[in-house]
């Protein structure tokens, strides 16, 4: 098991995880709020750094198995291991940016993909773009490690559209955080 | 309460509540260094272009997407909520949205009011308040903007007709005039618009700073048995207006102070068949649809939405789609169609892509040239379809 | 302007324009006298009945619609906008909708409230605003009102957790409860509430006036290697809430001031295979959907949506509904379903009717003693299922 | 040709046509403004009562011919010839009733349908339902001489809901006024 250890958590990564790069605030006090965290069992999603990952084919999830790495408007690319929603490749918009006139959200739902190229995890922050009807095309629901309402952050239905001035769903993106 | 305080709240929460699967990995992330880490952003995108179609989804959507008619690849997406008209102003800068809207949804205050949206970022620039404006949806004509695109006229039916004039350049309501008996418009440049009306003529409505006269032509139509279209065809360069009747009688008329409306030919007989009639039992072709046709102006092909049936079937979706040349008044393509489309639409560039939907779940873009069909878009939209028209 | 000062306009504006079929029409008519004219009216319904569905309509929809499961018919709609949540009167007199709206539909000021709807007219009777709750829509313990009917307990993610309460009698909110790392609520009568926790717990919320004291079980569950669907199903009568996990690990718990969950069994185990796991390639019946059971309270039967896969298939819709005998532990009935539902429920009473829903257009009823399809109901909604639970 | 005598128009087919039964306002208006109008040349749902009907099955449309007096909840019974939308019969209301909770809208548009049983054109009375979510059940969309938005009164394309206190649509009721 690994310890927490705030020091380690570089600014910049926070800022990755909570958006936008003007938000000090929430960083001061998502730092506050990690020192104050206990120790907890690791969950899948840390497992992989945790020990050294089974990067096998019998420890990949039928998605990890069949997944690409081409084409970003498919279901099966990689990143999406853990995506609900109309895909903004395909509304306008690219991997890690909102189709014009949307919003990115400040925060997102993550999940832990394999890149079939390299056979690593990554980290992956599904961040919805709101603020517009929903796109409509390319609509996807892929479920590793997806979770229920009580762990948010690993849970997909919920619409992750706080802090934004609309609620309104349009897509979700796929930003790489890094290696997981 | 701010967002940084909401976000302190849920991780202190989380924190002492338990699990923590997203902060870990985070941490375990964080000893790992991320170079490749990304940034979000949001997307720009260019003036409207003549190679879009503007697409509307189905009853109650509340989204027009756009999509290229080259690559069949959507570009983005102008909110229009239920009921809707779009309005492109001619100079690409914005998108105008007239629209409808209750404070709660389906109950509580009714506002209109004319959304102006940055055609490059697609953010709101302002809202213009407007005294109300009929809600219908699917018609090109309810909402219509100047060639200078300094004023847009807005349809009202409240149940009585009226167009309401707004400054676009001010972004204010003008002025509503009445408008007895007739309804939707048509431009004129100049002068101000024109409107078909049930007497079976057309209005034309000459404005006059804080006046307007109104004239009309002869009665050229019989509005209960055999209407034209609403969705009647504007050709800014010609100034004449395309006009298309339930058994398929094409007209044209010229704006101007005094509109000329030409001579009518049949859509059979320009196909080498007989005309068709409003008798039951006859069988013939018919154009059908909401949008039942769309005019190629550098080239005036006019393409229509084609079905066999009976009369009265003005609402079915299409079998064929009919190309006629208009100076000829000739039907030179016929190209087979499925799922019934309803609308029909064509990029006025050398291109002239047509898109049809509105049967299927699919939009689809087929080659004017040659029939063929270049793009199957699935949920592509069911609803009006728009282009920009060149200046 | 009043409708009477509209209604005059355009009418004499159409006497003035032209044509005017509906008035001549009319004219004639008189002159036929008209026995047989009929009077508008509108419905009133009988209080909710145990024999009815209520359905929530697709992702986006704004009504929810109530069937009956003998007949198939609809008997009519609550108004319950995008992803709000839908609340029973355990006495039958109201229904309550937890909802959320934009004063300009995705724009505007942020509206949060409780509607509270007369159940016989269903007319609006009241609004009562809260501070917020979580857009998700899909869940039946994000709103859950209490035994006596009195307190509504309302979900609330911003992104913080936290329960707001609202007093039913005074259609007032009260006060919001923080619950760190938990999400959503099982009634707990005389206590409070109690919610399934991150940390592998079940907390109960126990309510003294303006104070609550949190306690917690023995963690008994994985949240994220097997989680249990949010879904939960409470049994008034017994006291019992009935869980399940993603692998298909069936619990109950008896809900008190302390809460005691009882042992665990395999759905395939009872079903006389070898329990799944959480292994890839490991081929097994899972469970799936977004309300993936249903409990038959009178006869302690438990129906899960099964379907063939590998393990983080858990939204994939069924090929089959088990019955499952709780107090036995065994699958007495599968029976084979089309088009994947991701919903189910079941109706109360003896007839034991069974509702899917989710895949395709048609929300299906099933007997649940043969397997029976007794009806297929065109585009009845593909969301959330809710049956009155007789107390 | 008929002409126009408003004095054969009774009260309570002028409340009919307009709604409902206190809007004595609006039936003086009504009455002013039927005085006003000049002679126009009849319509195909005036020409019936105009001149001896032809019922024969070679004047009768393609859904006059095929329609059916018993199931008011199917697209094909005869009242239905000019409605476009959901069925109220379908929605928990009945022919000319609102399912609870809508609100009948005072003004309608109208058809002329002819009922197979006795062989005689009806006028029929649409009038939309208002203020509920759309019902979706039984969707039709008949269009006997139904007409563009500038013959108002015969498009079925509208939202009849003027009047009510929302302009949401719900389902549609085809009420009969009587012979046409």
């Amino acid at each position: 098991m690994k310890r927490f250890n705030p020091d380690a958590m570089g600014e910049k990564l926070l800022r990755r995880l909570a958006g936008g790069t003007s938000r000090r605030g929430i960083l001061s006090r998502l730092g506050l709020a990690l020192v104050a965290a206990p120790v907890f069992p690791l969950l899948p999603v840390s497992r992989a750094e945790a020990a050294k990952p089974d990067r096998s084919p019998e420890a990949k999830t039928m998605f990890a198995r069949t997944a690409q790495t081409k084409d970003d408007t498919k279901c099966n690319y990689w990143r999406y291991c853990a995506i609900d929603g109309a895909l903004c490749t395909c509304c306008g918009g690219g991997i890690h940016t909102c189709p014009a006139g949307a919003e990115p959200s400040p925060v997102s739902w993550v999940g832990s993909c394999i890149n079939p190229d390299d056979g690593k995890a990554y980290m992956i922050a599904y961040r919805d773009c709101c603020g517009k009807p929903a796109c409509g095309q390319c609509g996807c629901d892929n479920t590793d490690r997806e979770t229920q309402l009580y762990l948010p952050q690993l849970n997909n239905n919920v619409i992750w559209c706080f802090g934004t001035s609309s609620m309104e769903y349009h897509c979700s993106t796929a930003m790489m955080i890094g290696a997981a | 309460m701010t967002l940084g305080r909401k976000l302190a709240r849920v991780l202190i929460g989380t924190a002492i509540a338990g699990s923590l699967a997203t902060m870990n990995a985070a941490v375990a992330l964080a000893e790992a260094v991320v170079p490749e880490a990304e940034e979000p952003g949001v997307m720009t995108m260019e003036a409207p272009k003549p190679s879009w179609f503007f697409v509307r989804g189905g009853w109650g959507s509340a989204g027009t997407s756009i999509f290229d008619a080259g690559t069949g690849k959507m570009i983005g997406m102008v909110a229009t909520s239920r009921d809707s008209d779009l309005g492109i102003d001619p100079s690409g800068k914005f998108y105008y949205v007239a629209e409808t809207m209750w404070s709660k949804v389906n109950r509580g205050t009714r506002q209109d009011l004319v959304s102006v949206y940055d055609s490059k970022t697609l953010k709101l620039l302002g809202e213009i308040p407007t005294p109300g404006r009929l809600i219908v949806g699917g018609f090109t004509t309810n909402f219509v903007l100047t060639d200078d695109g300094k004023t847009a006229y807005d349809y009202n039916f409240d149940p009585a007709s009226s167009v309401n004039i707004i400054d676009l350049t001010k972004r204010k309501f003008v002025r509503a005039i009445e408008l007895p008996g007739c309804a939707g418009m048509i431009p004129n440049p100049g002068v101000g618009f024109s409107s078909l009306c049930a007497d079976g003529t057309i209005a034309t409505v000459a404005i006059k700073g804080a006046t307007q006269d109104i004239t009309r032509t002869e009665p050229f139509f019989d509005a209960a048995a055999d209407p034209i279209w609403s969705n009647t065809v504007y050709d800014r360069k010609k100034k004449q207006v395309v006009m298309l009747s339930y058994t398929g009688v094409v007209r044209t008329a010229a704006v101007g102070a005094k509109v000329e409306v030409g001579a009518p030919f049949s859509i059979q007989e320009a196909g080498g068949m007989k005309a068709a009639d409003v008798k039951p039992l006859d069988i013939a072709w018919y154009p059908g649809g909401m949008q039942p046709m769309a005019l190629h102006r550098p080239t005036g092909m006019l393409w229509v939405l084609m079905h066999k049936g009976e009369y009265w079937s003005h609402k079915e979706g299409a079998e064929e789609i009919w190309g006629i040349d208009l100076a000829a008044k000739k039907v030179v393509k016929r190209y087979p169609v499925e799922d019934e489309p309803s609308n029909i639409q064509i990029t006025q560039d050398d291109a002239a892509m047509i898109m049809v939907n509105g049967g299927g779940k699919d939009a689809v873009i087929i080659d004017s040239k040659t029939g063929e069909v270049k793009h199957k878009i699935e949920n592509g939209g069911s609803g009006l379809i728009t282009v920009v028209e060149s200046m």
